[in-house]
């Protein structure tokens, strides 16, 4: 095991796929010769050349929609977006032609491709540089979402997702390319649509993906020293949801808070802790919570962004009033 | 010009003019009478098939849209056998006449509007929604613009692959009108992916003539990049013919791509429920004048590529043909429940959020 | 009050509010010299003229933001969407522009626009003109969504969301333009954000807007016949969400079925139990439960597409569950 | 050119070519001594006012983004003086100077990218996002490409409300690819909104240059809509001065749109954390020669419009004006936590859902 950054865990991943497999190339805004805007891509222009590492120019609309014909036409693109924010201009070949086709087919058509890119806030950047798209994502069938929070599940899922046969969505953080983490070497396979409980607890269960795994694992450290000890549950794949092992930590702890970096109307805080709500209802001793941003477009002021980010505070403030400790 | 009051502003706007048809006759543009032929009895074939699909909507049979491409012929057919049968083509949701070219027979053709099993996109697509994925036929597309830069993303794999193959995308004049169009060109432009660019002008974005919804004529977009350009004939099929043949060839020699604006006309209303008051009876008699599918008969009895009583034959056939495929649509079985769930994943037993 | 087709009560709503303020003005494809494709503009051209009753080329994403930018510089623009599902190809236009401007700007910057037209399915229409987007409008913070099912509220509303100085996102259905209902004449104004109970009833509470207050009512008439008294709350607005007036009804039937015709994943039906569960938690003596559309694509044929679209009979069945009648 | 290999394949593309500069001087073109000055101190304020916010930045003083106009001010000054004041101006992400000329003190600039309650959108728009409505300066927007058709927004409502304004948009070379710019084409020339548009070319997209970003010379981009264009030289404020007078002059006249493509260089990297690797120092030297307000001093000394002394009090004044602006907005108050709720809607009271 190496101790990788999560961008070389992505790297990897990338690297190892496309040489394994000829028809996977990677095409995205300065992915090429800029070595990638975040250094996700790296040496791969190098390596693998400009017929598979591909700059594209700002036409989100466009690109995704070469994706989607190259992965119908015998390839495996994986389109790079330079955030999940501009993918809003190119949407429509995510949701109507990459999710549809093979359906409207009646499955003749192929689609084995990824999207991938940094999602959510990333500091100070403003409303339009700092949205979560999870729930977008993972409303509409024939998607599969994925949000990883540690170096090694990136690699493991990347690679699942670039040989998956389905388009997948894959989130990433720009304020986590930097994080370091242990990392298996080569053949590291992670399935799609299976959660991890990435710490055991029997007070409340917490259910927490991408950067809020790590707001959720301080608010336990914390709770932990009063008391409290927390489950975590790291879905990883938001679609399918890996809704077996929630229900068996709630049916556990009887309690659980539901931590989400996104808007909360119609969030995938809502549908998890729907789903829980209706499949462990006699198990619970509290209503399912959630902590999420609030209901307003990120500001840029540091104060504000602050006040606006999702915070370990907010989680244990809703671990004790589930648990009635207030 | 008529001066009859139809929209509410009483003003009537004519959709296009038609650039001459060829001079060249089939032996010089290298087809056989066979081939004159086969283009006749494929028209020909759409033409049945579209007009007794609307009778059988008419009747009730099925629903959703119906968009036909009665008048076109000559673009699916001249296309079609001016390029490689694997050539890659992508169109719009008028697509059951480049299904038919395009291998899906009138019977699964027919089955997939009624929503059968049988259907060419298993009933699941419908009208707007052809496929025939093994006869290089990739639908069948719905939102208007959409499915451009999806073709231009064949042609990339194709030249990735270097298999020789290039990818021809068709769309209306409309979709001229959509981003997805430039962002396309820009990017097949620039990287020389070898696609063929097609847009079938017929004068009416829906109820909207040409030049009510864009600026200038269409095949001017094309300068924006410096990308080859040209016109055509679109209700002559030799014209089609002739001019795709040779942008194909230059396009399969360079990768570079071409746009081709296609004069044509829609002789039914944008959909079933479009009565067409936006245009005139003369406007639409002048069209009936150049109807490719009249046109080619009178050339093939000129030429004496066939005799009035073979086409009456051929005819007869092909109408028996659409007669036998609503009767196998009529007895095709609906698909099976668990269909529902089949075809969203690669995965057919796929967890399935409820 | 008269007797008006729903495709009416919103044209009585816009003519008059284009009467009484001249910066209002509609554009859309075919809304014009077609008379509109559902004829929901009908006769507009002709009392309006070309300058405020404006056909537009098939460009989305062009006319949203000339819609945004007129809205900037003090027009009140009525954008139509021939259907919402074409409003993809423009989304950005409405999430990042629409919705964030006012904030980014601090405030300086007014948005007054309605965005309408068709939502959801309309029969066998395919995957790509079938979708329902409630959720996706309403997860997004500067935005409010309204989506009614009778002539009189989408009059009243529609008055309303044009007179709102926010961007306002108005969703109607093709399949229910033909419906007729009493419509009280000239002003007419429904306030954004309220609900209301249009059945009363003490066993159990219904949520259902749109089409499915429909399949609500047909639900609520045949479980009537078996003594079962279901209480229906038409939201009428989907954001803000009147949930105190749900809240009040489920305190009373101390159960909940929502019917939402959307998928499952992150839909409303998600927020709205959610909601219930988190505020309302010991006044339910069951989970709350949905009925949604599968998780699957709308598709083309007739059998697949009634087994797709929700119907009486589930929710039937859910109303049974929740009152442990099966 | 240098043989240095900076990128992976070690190919270095040159960015893009100036045309050459008005031959006019000031009294031809109609500018008074006094409105040459103006240009001067406006270019110069804008320049050292960004050289402090870089400062400011590298010294930890606020975070996000922070892309510097420094190079491109002949552009924001020569446009501005060329306007009316009440014209609508909207721009992308790299917003300091529009704000600037159109407005924005310096102390409300410098407070915004301090994220402070006295910033100019109140510290909730940052760098990206300068706004002074009063001023008819309507951002600052971050989504590359999509004000364009906001623009052509503003420029509707003028003619709606028959105002006699006209509205100017102006973005990088990079957005040119954005389906967004074309239906705004699409729909100014088709609808005569009288719209300028202007790309500000500065020879790359982050760092990718012009040339492997689009195809062919950015201006023909008009030619696919027989829209009105030009191209100026962005380094030199005459230039773009006499260029856009004639431009609006026609705009207000026929209400029909142009598309100037403006031919500028950044002298810094696209935002701060940019080494700017893809270009060589040969290609920044030979751009340095131009540097728009190095060649207005010049010229000013040429023609006499000011002395060296002159020049230097201002120069220090304006430095004294920055320094100002970065302790006002040091010492200004953060927004109040309420601040996080206000302006989501129009209503401040309206309820959140939580
Ligand atoms: C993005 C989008 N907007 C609107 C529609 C609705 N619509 C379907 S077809 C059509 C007209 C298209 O006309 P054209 O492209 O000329 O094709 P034709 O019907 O003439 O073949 C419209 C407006 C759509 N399907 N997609
Ligand atoms: C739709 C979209 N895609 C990508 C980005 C990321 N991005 C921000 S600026 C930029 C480069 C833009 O270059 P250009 O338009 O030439 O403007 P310049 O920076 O040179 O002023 C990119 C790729 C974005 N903000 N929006
Ligand atoms: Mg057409
Ligand atoms: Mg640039």
């Amino acid at each position: 095991m190496a101790e990788l950054q999560f961008r070389e865990a992505i790297r990897e991943a990338l690297s190892e796929e496309m040489r394994r497999d000829e028809t996977v190339f990677i095409m995205g805004e300065e992915v090429a010769e800029y070595d990638g805007a975040y250094k996700v891509t790296q040496g791969m222009l190098a390596e693998f050349g400009p017929k598979r590492v591909i700059d594209t120019p700002i036409s989100e609309l466009g690109f995704a929609g070469i994706g989607v014909g190259a992965a119908m036409n015998g390839l495996r693109p994986v389109v790079e977006f330079m955030t999940f924010n501009f993918a809003l201009v190119g949407i429509d070949q995510i949701l109507n032609n990459a999710a549809k086709i093979r359906y409207m087919s009646g499955g003749q058509v192929p689609m084995p491709m990824v999207f991938r890119g940094p999602n959510a806030s990333a500091g100070q950047l403003g409303a339009t540089h700092s949205v979560s798209f999870e729930n977008l994502y993972a409303h509409y069938p024939g998607l599969k979402v994925i949000c990883t929070s540690e170096p090694a599940d990136a690699k493991g899922l990347l690679k699942s997702a670039i040989r998956d046969d389905n388009p997948v969505i894959f989130l990433e953080s720009e304020q986590m390319y930097g994080l370091k983490g242990e990392v298996p070497e080569g053949e590291h396979l992670i399935p799609i649509g299976k959660g991890k409980v990435k710490r055991e607890g029997k007070d409340v269960t917490l259910v927490a993906h991408g950067k809020m795994y790590h707001v959720a694992v301080k608010a336990a450290a914390e709770l932990a020293k009063n008391g409290v000890e927390c489950e975590i549950i790291d879905p990883r794949t938001i679609k399918p949801f890996d809704l077996p092992l929630v229900l068996e930590s709630v049916r556990k702890t009887n309690r659980c808070v539901i931590v989400d970096e996104a808007h909360p109307f119609a969030g995938t805080s809502a549908e998890v802790g729907f789903l829980i709500q209706r499949e462990a209802f006699d198990h619970l001793d509290a209503p399912v919570l959630r902590v999420t941003l609030p209901d307003t477009p990120a500001p840029f002021s540091r104060p504000l962004f602050d006040l606006w980010y999702p915070s370990a505070k907010q989680v244990i403030d809703a671990v004790n009033a589930v648990t009635y400790r207030n | 010009m008529s001066n009859t009051v139809f929209t509410p502003t009483g003003v009537i706007y004519k959709s296009t003019d038609l650039p001459k048809a060829t001079t060249q006759d089939h032996k010089k543009l290298g087809l056989s009478e066979e081939q004159v032929i086969h283009l006749f009895k494929e028209m020909y074939l759409q033409r049945r098939f579209e007009e007794r699909a609307a009778q059988q909507y008419q009747k009730g049979k099925f629903g959703g849209f119906l968009h036909l491409y009665i008048g076109q012929e000559a673009v699916s057919s001249g296309v079609n056998m001016a390029l490689q049968p694997n050539d890659d083509i992508i169109s719009a949701y008028r697509s059951h006449g480049w299904g038919l070219v395009r291998g899906v027979s009138p019977r699964a053709a027919m089955a997939e509007l009624f929503g059968k099993a049988t259907g060419c996109s298993k009933g699941k697509g419908g009208s707007m929604h052809f496929f025939n994925a093994e006869g290089h036929f990739w639908g069948g597309h719905g939102i208007v613009g959409a499915h451009i830069p999806v073709g231009a993303g064949m042609a990339f794999a194709n030249k990735y692959l270097n298999n020789g193959r290039i990818a021809a995308a068709f769309f209306g004049d409309g979709a001229v009108d959509q981003g997805a169009l430039h962002e396309a060109f820009n990017l097949a432009q620039l990287w020389s992916l070898p696609t063929l660019f097609v847009v079938e002008n017929n004068g009416y974005s829906m109820g909207t003539a040409v030049n009510r919804h864009t600026a200038t004529d269409i095949y001017k977009r094309a300068l924006a990049y410096d990308m080859d350009h040209a016109i055509v004939n679109g209700m002559d099929v030799f014209s089609v013919y002739e001019k795709v043949t040779e942008i194909a060839r230059k396009i399969r020699e360079t990768n570079k791509p071409c746009f081709l604006e296609v004069r044509t006309y829609r002789y039914r209303g944008h959909s079933m429920s479009d009565p067409g008051n936006y245009r005139t009876k003369e406007e639409m008699d002048e069209f009936r004048e150049t109807d490719p599918i009249e046109r080619l008969k009178s050339y093939m009895l000129k030429k004496k590529v066939a005799t009035e009583a073979q086409i009456a034959t051929w005819s007869e056939e092909i109408e028996a043909q659409v007669l036998d495929a609503v009767e196998f649509a009529e007895q095709s079985p609906f698909p099976d429940p668990a269909a529902l769930y089949q075809d969203v994943y690669a995965e057919n037993d796929y967890p399935f959020h409820i």
